[in-house]
């Protein structure tokens, strides 16, 4: 009996031991250490993590914590700013570094961010831009040891600070084919970019130059008023090389630079602790002087914890989280709340829902069809009953607000609206001529497994249903799969995508997306290949003039034409709602609303 | 004296009924008062018997009667259900009944009231009553489908195995414990991603082009019967395989092969009708199992196709609105268990019937 | 027993190479590749990654070379932790500069500072410690129900209690997950809605390095529901076997002895009749550990299911084998844990 | 000599779907200090139930003991509290059971269940116990007896294991040892070793012993007083050689009959007992052998006798003399 | 295919071996011992007689009796059966030649069909040998059911609602269906009550003698072997320790292993009982696994020498038709 529990209990400790194995080992170098204190020393450097879990309300008079949830499930992807690619990892890229520009979260001005910069066009009609970088911001890094950040030094004991050599590494980085960058094709409007991104280009012909340490030069193929603005994105954030390659004191860390205790920045906020899937910790940056656009921040930490909205609004309500998006499902009740409804602010989000056609497709190949299902979607209602965030129904694709967009003010009546009798009688002309009924239409929309586009689809089925006596067959897929097919010979009749700003310029909407080649628009060797399948030389046309137009007037006007083709006249989209963001805050929170996806938390204080 | 009277029969059944050992007897119980007079002997298989015992436990007639009631329901549901399943009134969504008020004060203040559905309305204005009625299709279908594909499959396998022996069970054995160390729903999973987008639009004429229409015809069911199939079987053949090694020892089994019965009849005469007993039972008390899988799918986006309504894209659906219109997740969710109490309840009335043991007790 | 323990493990590896082999044919079957992002990368930068990834290769290269990172152990003076590709789960330091390296599982595609071994390190202790605490609830609801409701057969007890039971497997923790957060969370406050009171690095890789009252307050709501479910099921259980056991005629020598009620219960039917309960511990933890999928979303907690699921819909590949995997040997090891179990609680079973 | 036990009219019915079954009905007997009684009948007779319901040990539900006393040191172990009979199982009465493959718990080891009486009804502690058990299982012929307390029941032997389970039995040195089939499930061999030994422990601690059979043989060298039960009743009662020299009751003469027997070597027809014994879903009111009786009369289709003396202390419920097929009286 | 067989000779059984293999390994398998179930059985059985085969449980008497049935495939030896030797024997051949060989079971619970009615269940010889057609079958079920006395009106019942005694007539039915010359009798009255075993035996008999049946019974219960047999052939762990004329064996056993057996069994008089004197045997059966060198029987032997242990003893005939197989005979 005694042997028997023996072998058990050997057996338990030999499972513990297996998965106790699974540690890094740490070092034989460490000396006795108190036993609750956890100290790993990972490569010479000590952590110290304490066991403790993370508060979970700020304490009362102690430093200022902002509570703040990701809002979506998971882990953040990434904190590398070249692999960056949505809203959660950017959101903490924008804390911790600061690029040559910045752009002002809510007034989408672009505001001098590390550099000031002045721009010239050159004998090529090239646009030359020339950035003056801020010479007195250090690399900082939190230090575990003492709890406190530290100003990085290099192997001479010297303190690093940022300069014109780290942001040009990150522009090279970005670009390397090797580094597999999904959002370097923003920066092929620099000189040399595509070609080193995509094709055989070397990095050395990429036209981004160090003039000194505080000086760096960036020429775009074309001028264009939204080129500073790329400059300032995160994918050109200076990032720390010899952390990732290595150096003399320094052991390369690769794609685990951003780490905790690796990670090294420069922006009003630094990493702290990143536990994954869990939360992230951002604390105060002590050595940011603070500029005009980047002020010093008044909170002392933001304890950024990642969950899916409705825990995260069950955090808000249970006083936990200091700001919360309000799930659908809980807003009739939240607006009805007294206490809550005092809390929601409702503001504008720079994206765009739309349903693509395939128009090459059977059925919508007839521009009749598609503008008569546009014109069937009574947004109003939808967004009324279903979507219920006092989005904005949208006319066509380019989200008012962006430079160069039309706005509903100047132009009220450009796009497509609702308009249930147009619909009809375009829908029946088609049928005549066709000699079918409208039950006879097969019509597949696909959309991506998710109930918030399911609710949109099956009501805007309804509405097609009801107005057009055309019963489409709904079809979903997981996203992966999903993407492949709307960017597959094989596109559906039907599908859905949304689009959210990345710079604020239509640009980055209707030419990025539509052009041929566009994201929404792929090509294969010049032949449209998938997504909407459309090609339009005026429309084209149309594009690159305003591209490089820079009467901001005419350059709308143009955009205005062009989305008049885009939703109207070939109707090839359409544009569903324009996004807003609906929030809680709760009142001790000073804030700014940022209408692009981001917050900067360094304008924001706590009054508890 | 008497003697005569009372030793007519030499033969010796004459005088006695049935069964001495735990059988249901029935038989004249003052056969010694009566004399010769004949006796009633009611004969009875162990099925009527086991029904008979069934029919006695009174959880697995309401379980089975509710069963009953499900499937006429899912049956007529044009007629019960008031309105379509994808019949939306944007203007109601989220509506409520009056008495809905009263179950649930929470929610007075914003909930609009519209008494056309008994149950309320879902967040696009369908009748949840209706969906639910619908919904029952998928959940009352996975319960057949499931248990059928996993009976074929897994009978087949685990009687193969079984019967043989030796080598070959060892080696289908094996197969069965590796695929077991596949973690089922990840299994399912995998195939729901590969079916889905293999299947998603295909060539018209070609076999694939048949089979997604019929899944789009099942309002995307098939492929969730067969994931769950697929992955369901494996039980069941162990099952056999197991049930077939102990009556395959059973004497009578070696009577039968020492009056030179082939192999198939063995199998098909003498193991397989003593074994369908555990094996419907097992089967009976997997289904919540199924119903839960398509539940789990339905969550995870791997549900059927909407507007189709399934108890389990319901709950999901409603889950998150538990706290702003609790009827929207309460209602779907209540007739999900009371589908599974229902199966469960059967399940061990079913059991208990088919139980040897128990054979002839109360 | 070691022989038993010794071939068990064998059949372990055998089990990992059947199951990788077959995972890996399906999820390259699945269309859909791991680089596919809603502004599409260029085909020239596809390319690359899937270069980087060894994605280029044949299938059969890419499985053997997924086979020889996880099986073959390798000796070299490579510190662990300094890079994604060389990032193993066993890491012995075996002299001044050498070390000993196992089973590299490979990067994550959709995290890319991490490796799966990183998920394994900081995400499976959560789970693990959750699967832990959802079984022993399970037990302690689900033993004591089915004992009730066996010793009161028929009764009141007996019927309510097997309804509990079916409830609790009836309701799907997305509806009861919400549900509890509601009630303890939000209006009484008692209980943290989300979250989980420990982090890496855990204590032997698996336990929390501190339990005080701010750990298991997190821990509760997400263990009674993820466990309330599996303890209906070994509440029918016990309820069948102990049911079983009482008719025993070694039950009928006990109460011959003259053995106080309380001490047949406990002394002689109670052991016996858990032990097919037992049985059932290894699946169900295996099966606690991993289907974790929906209370770590409702919970915010920081464990492996989400990437049982993820990884699927992600393409993620390494991930995808990793956990797959993991689960099998997981359910191996559980089940032999249980075998063991089986052999310490019944004398009569003997593994050579 | 004293009665040690003393049962009467004891009634005992099971509860079933068809209905009530009465398995005993209104048996009495006595027990004298030290003497070997013998109960013998086929399955379903009412043996086992009899002396299970004497010591309340039937289970309950379905079955109850509806009417009778049984008188153990004068006092009726029926009316006791489920305390004081407690103290009488085990202690002052022990048993032995016919499986002795799954009479065991098969997870304790063999110590701790033969052991196990001493601690609840000696309140000796483990140690002593184990100490004592060893004891009684070297005496009951168990080979290195200490070492084997680890043990568990499965490594025993059918004879081993019924070896222990009659020092289990014993172990308290009761007054009365029931013996319930102890030898039907073993072999001829290891029957006649039980046998030898109970003989020998029944010379050693001198306890009274009732030995409940369906074999005619065991009884003739065993018992001192036999007890031939059918359909739940006693049907006749004699002292062993007048049973088997002089049997009473057709049934009894015709269990005798139907033996073969070793003994002799003509080769003659066995003579059965046609028919099958009676399901007692109602108290008998005619003599329950009487439809396989063939001498039954008019009267045993009326009237069910009661146990009648047809000598010294031999009792026979019959209306009928067997030898000459007249009735009695 | 045809042996040389004296013609009363029906059947030949040389040196029969039947080893069950104890395998270990989960994927590949491999043979680490055997169970020595039958290990050289030799012995003829002539027509119309009937050859008991006794032995305690797991000597291998009815491992012999199915392996000569080709239930079991033996490891070795030849199974003569009216002149053909079945061991070589596959597949239709064998099929056809089990109509002329018959098995009656033990349990008459286990051998009967559950799911089958009787009128199934004894004509399911007939259907599979295609003997008989249509409304033939439920003749011939019916006349067999009368037969082995049974109504019958009994064919559409299910065998759990007859008795054991009943049940074992059923199973005698289905043997008889195809009017084999050779019976294998495997216990086939030991499950049964003492009433009805006579019952049983009485219409084995009768059968035997009107369809001039060949009987190998198999049982533990010398007494009724010595009741029914003519021959009978005492096993002892595998192998035939002694095989005689059964006035021979019972009156003079030779064997020690018989004559312990004999002295073991009780017999139902006091009388007798009270004089003899039992030859009892130490400890238990060895296993079958490791069986004992040279004797299987020294190890219990009283008389067990040096040589028992190193010789394997002959299997000689040592009077006319007697044959033992013992160094101290």
């Amino acid at each position: 009996m005694r042997s028997k529990f023996f072998m058990i209990t050997a057996a338990l400790i030999v499972f513990s031991m297996i998965l106790g194995a699974c540690a890094p080992a740490p070092a034989p170098t460490t000396g006795p250490q108190e036993p609750i204190v956890q100290t790993v020393i990972v490569e010479g450097t000590p952590i110290v993590i304490t066991a403790t879990p993370p508060p979970a309300e700020p304490p009362a008079a102690g430093p200022k914590v902002l509570n703040y949830p990701t809002g979506g499930p998971g882990d953040i992807p990434t904190l590398d700013p070249s692999l960056a690619s949505d809203t959660t990892s950017v959101q903490v890229l924008e804390e911790t570094f600061v690029g040559l520009t910045r752009l002002d979260e809510t007034t989408l001005e672009l505001k001098p961010g590390m550099a000031t910069w002045e721009s010239e066009i050159n004998d090529e009609g090239q646009e030359v831009i020339t950035f003056h970088i801020r010479d007195d911001i250090p690399w900082v890094k939190y230090d575990a040891v003492s709890d406190s950040v530290v100003q990085v030094q290099d192997c001479e004991g010297n303190v690093r600070m940022v300069t014109a050599h780290d942001f040009a590494y990150t522009f090279l980085r970005t670009l390397d084919p090797a580094t597999g960058s999904p959002y370097a094709y923003v920066l092929h409007g620099i000189v040399g970019a595509e070609e080193y991104n995509t094709a055989d280009g070397a990095p050395e012909d990429v036209a981004v130059e160090v003039l000194d340490d505080y000086t760096l030069r960036i020429t775009f193929k074309q001028p264009a008023a939204f080129n500073p603005f790329i400059a300032g994105l995160w994918t050109g954030f200076a990032t720390p090389k010899w952390v990732i390659e290595g150096d003399d004191c320094n052991d390369p860390r690769g794609d685990r630079w951003t780490e905790t205790g690796f990670n090294q920045s420069y922006g009003p906020f630094v990493m702290k602790e990143w536990i994954h899937d869990a939360y992230l910790d951002m604390v105060k940056n002590p050595f940011w002087p603070g500029t005009e656009a980047v002020p010093v921040p008044k909170i002392d930490m933001v304890h950024y914890v990642m969950l899916d909205a409705p825990p995260a609004f069950a955090e808000y309500e249970a006083g936990n989280m200091d700001v919360s998006n309000i799930p659908l499902a809980d807003m009739d009740r939240v607006m009805a709340d007294p206490t809550l409804s005092q809390e929601v602010n409702i503001g504008p989000d720079y994206c765009t829902y739309y349903l693509g056609f395939n128009t090459k497709a059977p059925v919508v190949d007839d521009v009749r069809v598609r503008r008569a299902l546009s014109m069937a979607v009574d947004r109003q209602a939808l967004i009324d009953n279903v979507l219920k965030g006092g989005q904005e129904p949208a006319q066509w694709f380019s989200r008012p607000g962006l430079i160069a967009s039309p706005t509903m003010e100047t132009h009220p009546d450009l796009g497509i609206k609702y308009d249930p009798e147009q619909a009809k009688a375009l829908l029946q002309e088609y049928l005549d001529e066709t000699g079918q009924t409208a039950d006879q239409l097969q019509i597949t929309y696909m959309f991506n497994t998710s109930a918030a586009h399911q609710r949109i689809a099956e009501t805007i089925q309804q509405m097609w249903a009801d107005t057009l006596g055309i019963t489409v067959n709904l079809v979903n897929q997981e996203w992966q799969v999903y993407l492949d097919t709307v960017k597959s010979e094989d596109t559906p009749q039907v599908w859905r995508l949304g689009w959210c700003m990345d710079y604020p310029d239509a640009h980055n909407f209707i030419t990025d997306n539509f052009r041929a080649g566009g994201s929404a628009n792929p090509a294969r060797g010049g032949v449209p290949y998938g997504g909407v399948n459309w090609v339009n030389e005026e429309a084209e046309e149309l594009m690159r003039q305003a591209m490089i137009e820079s009467d901001p007037a005419k350059r709308v006007d143009l955009y205005a034409q062009a989305e008049q083709i885009l939703v109207y006249e070939d109707a090839v989209i359409i544009p569903v709602y324009w996004y807003t963001s609906v929030t809680v805050t709760k009142p001790y929170v000073t804030r700014t609303f940022g209408v692009g996806g981001q917050e900067h938390w360094e304008k924001w204080d706590l009054n508890k | 004296m008497g003697q005569t009277t009372l030793q007519t029969d030499s033969d010796p059944q004459g005088h006695d009924g049935a069964a001495v050992q735990a059988s249901p007897v029935t038989i004249d119980v003052n056969q010694f008062g009566a004399g010769g007079k004949p006796l009633h002997v009611k004969s009875e298989s162990a099925l009527q018997d086991a029904m008979r015992r069934l029919v006695r436990n009174k959880a697995a007639v309401v379980g089975g009667s509710i069963i009953i009631i499900l499937y006429v329901v899912m049956i007529l549901a044009d007629v019960i259900a008031p309105y379509p399943y994808a019949k939306q009134t944007l203007v109601h969504q989220n509506s409520v009944p009056q008495w809905l008020l009263n179950v649930f004060p929470t929610m007075q203040p914003y909930a609009q009231v519209v008494n056309d559905y008994i149950l309320g309305a879902d967040y696009v204005g369908r009748d949840l009553f209706s969906r639910i009625v619908y919904g029952s299709r998928v959940s009352l279908i996975v319960a057949i489908i499931g248990p059928l594909i996993s009976l074929i499959i897994g009978v087949t396998y685990g009687s193969i195995s079984g019967f043989f022996g030796g080598k070959v069970d060892n080696i289908m054995m094996r197969i069965v414990d590796v695929l077991y160390a596949f973690p089922s729903i990840l299994f399912i999973i995998l195939l729901m991603a590969f079916f889905r987008s293999t299947f998603a639009r295909p060539d018209p004429g070609t076999f694939t082009y048949y089979v997604s229409q019929l899944d789009n015809a099942m309002g995307g069911m098939l492929f969730i019967f067969i994931g769950i199939g697929m992955t369901a079987w494996m039980t069941m053949a162990r099952l056999t395989r197991g049930q077939v090694l102990s009556v395959r020892e059973k004497e009578f089994v070696e009577a039968a092969r020492a009056l030179g019965a082939s192999n198939n009849r063995i199998m098909f005469r003498h193991i397989l009708p003593n074994i369908v007993g555990p094996l419907v039972v097992s089967e009976t008390l997997a289904i919540p199992g199924y119903i839960s899988t398509e539940a789990f799918l339905s969550f995870i986006g791997l549900g059927v196709n909407p507007p189709t309504p399934s108890w389990g894209s319901m709950i999901s659906e409603g889950a998150q609105m538990i706290r702003t219109y609790p009827n929207q997740a309460v209602f779907p969710a209540l007739a999900l268990a009371i589908t599974m109490f229902a199966f469960n309840f059967l399940g061990d009335g079913l059991r208990d019937a088919l139980d040897p043991r128990l054979r002839g007790t109360q | 027993m070691g022989r038993f323990v010794a071939r068990r493990i064998l059949y372990m590896f055998a089990v990992i190479l059947v199951v990788s082999a077959i995972t890996f044919g399906l999820m390259h079957a699945v269309p859909g590749g791991p680089f596919e992002r809603e502004k599409p990368l260029p085909p020239e930068i596809i390319a690359n990654l899937e270069k980087r990834y060894h994605l280029d290769e044949p299938l059969l290269m890419q499985y053997g070379r997924y086979l020889y990172e996880i099986f073959i152990p390798r000796i070299d003076s490579n510190r662990p932790g300094l890079s994604l590709e060389n990032d193993f789960l066993i890491n012995i330091r075996l002299g001044e500069s050498t070390w000993f390296h196992w089973m590299n599982f490979g990067p994550s595609y959709s995290s890319r500072s991490r490796t799966v071994n990183d998920i394994f390190r900081d995400n499976l202790p959560v789970s693990f410690q959750l699967g832990i605490m959802a079984l022993t609830v399970a037990i302690l609801l689900g033993v004591p129900l089915g004992i009730i409701a066996a010793l009161k057969q028929n009764t009141i007890f007996d019927y309510f209690g097997m309804s509990v039971a079916i409830f609790g497997v009836s309701v799907p923790v997305i509806v009861l997950g919400p549900l509890l957060i509601w009630i303890f969370g939000v209006t009484l406050r008692w209980l943290p809605p989300t979250g989980w009171g420990s982090k890496p690095p855990y204590v032997m890789g698996v336990f929390p390095s501190t339990m005080g009252w701010d750990y298991w307050k997190h821990a509760i709501m997400p263990a009674v529901a993820l466990g309330l479910g599996s303890s209906a099921i070994i509440a029918r259980l016990t309820r069948a076997s102990l049911l079983q056991v009482v008719r025993e005629d070694y039950i009928r020598t006990a109460r011959a002895k003259g053995l106080k009620e309380r001490l047949v219960l406990t002394r002689h039917a109670l052991k016996n009749s858990l032990i097919p309960v037992v049985t059932v511990l290894g699946p169900m933890f295996a099966a606690l550990v991993t289907g974790t999928f929906v209370t770590e979303i409702t919970f915010g907690i920081p464990g492996m299911g989400r990437y049982f699921v993820t990884s699927i819909t992600n393409r993620d590949y390494p991930v995808i084998m990793g956990t797959i995997l993991l689960y099998a040997v997981f359910l191996v090891v559980a089940n032999l844990i249980v075998d063991l179990l089986y052999a310490f609680l019944d004398p009569r079973i003997r593994y050579e | 000599m004293a009665d040690l036990l003393n049962v009467q009219g004891l009634e005992t019915q099971f509860r079933t779907r068809e209905g009530t079954v009465h398995a005993v009905n209104g048996v009495s007997f006595q027990l004298k200090e030290g003497e070997t009684l013998g109960i013998v009948g086929e399955s379903g007779c009412g043996k086992s139930v009899t002396v299970m319901s004497v010591l309340r040990l039937i289970p309950s539900p379905p079955g109850k003991v509806v009417a009778g006393k049984a008188v153990y040191q004068g006092k009726d172990l029926l009316k006791m509290t489920d305390e004081e009979i407690r103290h009488i199982r085990g202690a002052q009465i022990g048993l032995v059971f016919q499986d002795p493959m799954t009479s065991f718990n098969p997870v304790l080891t063999i110590g701790r269940q033969v052991a196990e009486p001493l601690e609840i009804h000696m309140g000796m502690s483990r140690k002593q116990a184990l100490e004592r058990a060893a004891e009684m299982l070297e005496m009951v012929g168990i080979p290195n007896a200490k070492e084997r307390l680890n043990d568990y029941p499965h490594q025993f032997s059918g004879g081993m294991r019924q070896r222990v389970m009659i020092a289990m039995a014993l172990v308290c040195t009761p007054q009365i040892l029931i013996a319930d089939e102890p030898t039907t499930a073993l072999d001829v061999t290891i029957q006649a070793q039980i046998v030898d030994l109970v003989k020998r422990l029944q010379h050693e601690l001198g306890m009274a012993i009732i030995w409940i059979t369906h074999d005619l043989g065991i009884i003739a060298g065993l018992a001192q007083r036999v007890l031939v039960m059918y359909a739940g009743q006693v049907i006749e009662e004699a002292p062993v050689k007048e049973l088997y020299g002089n049997p009473q009751h057709p049934y009894t003469l015709g269990l005798l009959n139907s033996l073969p027997r070793l003994d002799s070597d003509e080769h003659r027809r066995l003579a059965s007992i046609d028919g099958l014994p009676p399901v007692l879903l109602s108290k008998p009111t005619s003599c329950p052998f009487a439809p396989r009786c063939k001498y039954a009369i008019e009267r045993c289709l009326a009237e069910n006798p009661p146990l009648l003396q047809v000598g010294p202390d031999h009792y026979a419920a019959c209306w009928v003399h067997p030898e000459t097929g007249r009735p009695r009286e | 295919m045809t042996v040389e067989q004296q013609p009363n000779v029906i059947l030949q059984v040389k040196d029969l071996v039947k080893h069950f293999p104890i395998t270990r390994g989960i994927i590949i398998q491999r043979q680490v011992g055997a169970v020595h179930a039958v290990d050289g059985v030799t012995f003829d059985v002539f027509k119309g007689e009937t050859l008991g085969l006794v032995g305690e449980s797991g000597c291998g008497k009815s491992t012999t009796g199915r392996t000569i049935l080709q239930l079991y495939r033996p490891t070795s030896g030849e199974v003569i059966f009216e002149g053909k030797d079945l061991v070589r024997m596959k597949g239709e051949e064998l099929r056809k030649t089990r109509q002329r060989m018959q098995m009656i079971f033990q349990d008459p619970y286990a051998s009967l069909n559950p799911r089958m009615t009787v009128g199934e269940i004894i004509g399911e010889p007939l259907i599979i040998h295609n003997t008989h057609k249509g409304k033939e079958v439920e003749e011939r079920v019916e006349h067999l059911l009368e037969l082995v006395g049974l109504n019958p009106a009994f064919a559409n019942r299910y065998p759990h609602e007859f008795s054991g005694g009943q049940r074992q007539r059923i199973g005698v039915a289905r043997a008889l269906a195809l009017q084999p010359s050779l019976i294998v009798c495997d216990e086939p009255i030991s499950a049964l009550d003492v009433s009805i075993q006579a019952q049983v035996v009485n219409l084995l008999e009768d059968l035997q003698r009107e369809f001039n049946l060949t009987y190998l019974f198999i049982a533990h219960d010398l007494s009724m072997v010595k009741h029914i047999s003519n021959r009978v052939a005492v096993m002892y762990l595998g192998i035939i320790v002694e095989l005689a004329p059964r006035k021979d064996l019972y009156a003079d056993p030779l064997h020690p292993y018989t004559q312990a057996l004999l002295s073991a069994v009780p017999i139902p008089d006091p009388n007798i009982e009270e004089k003899r004197r039992r030859i009892i045997l130490k400890g238990d059966v060895p296993s079958p696994v490791n069986p004992p060198s040279g004797c299987r029987f020294r190890t219990r032997c009283p008389l067990a020498a040096e040589i028992c242990a190193q010789e394997k003893p002959a299997f000689r005939e040592v009077k006319p038709g007697h044959y033992v197989a013992c160094h101290m005979v």
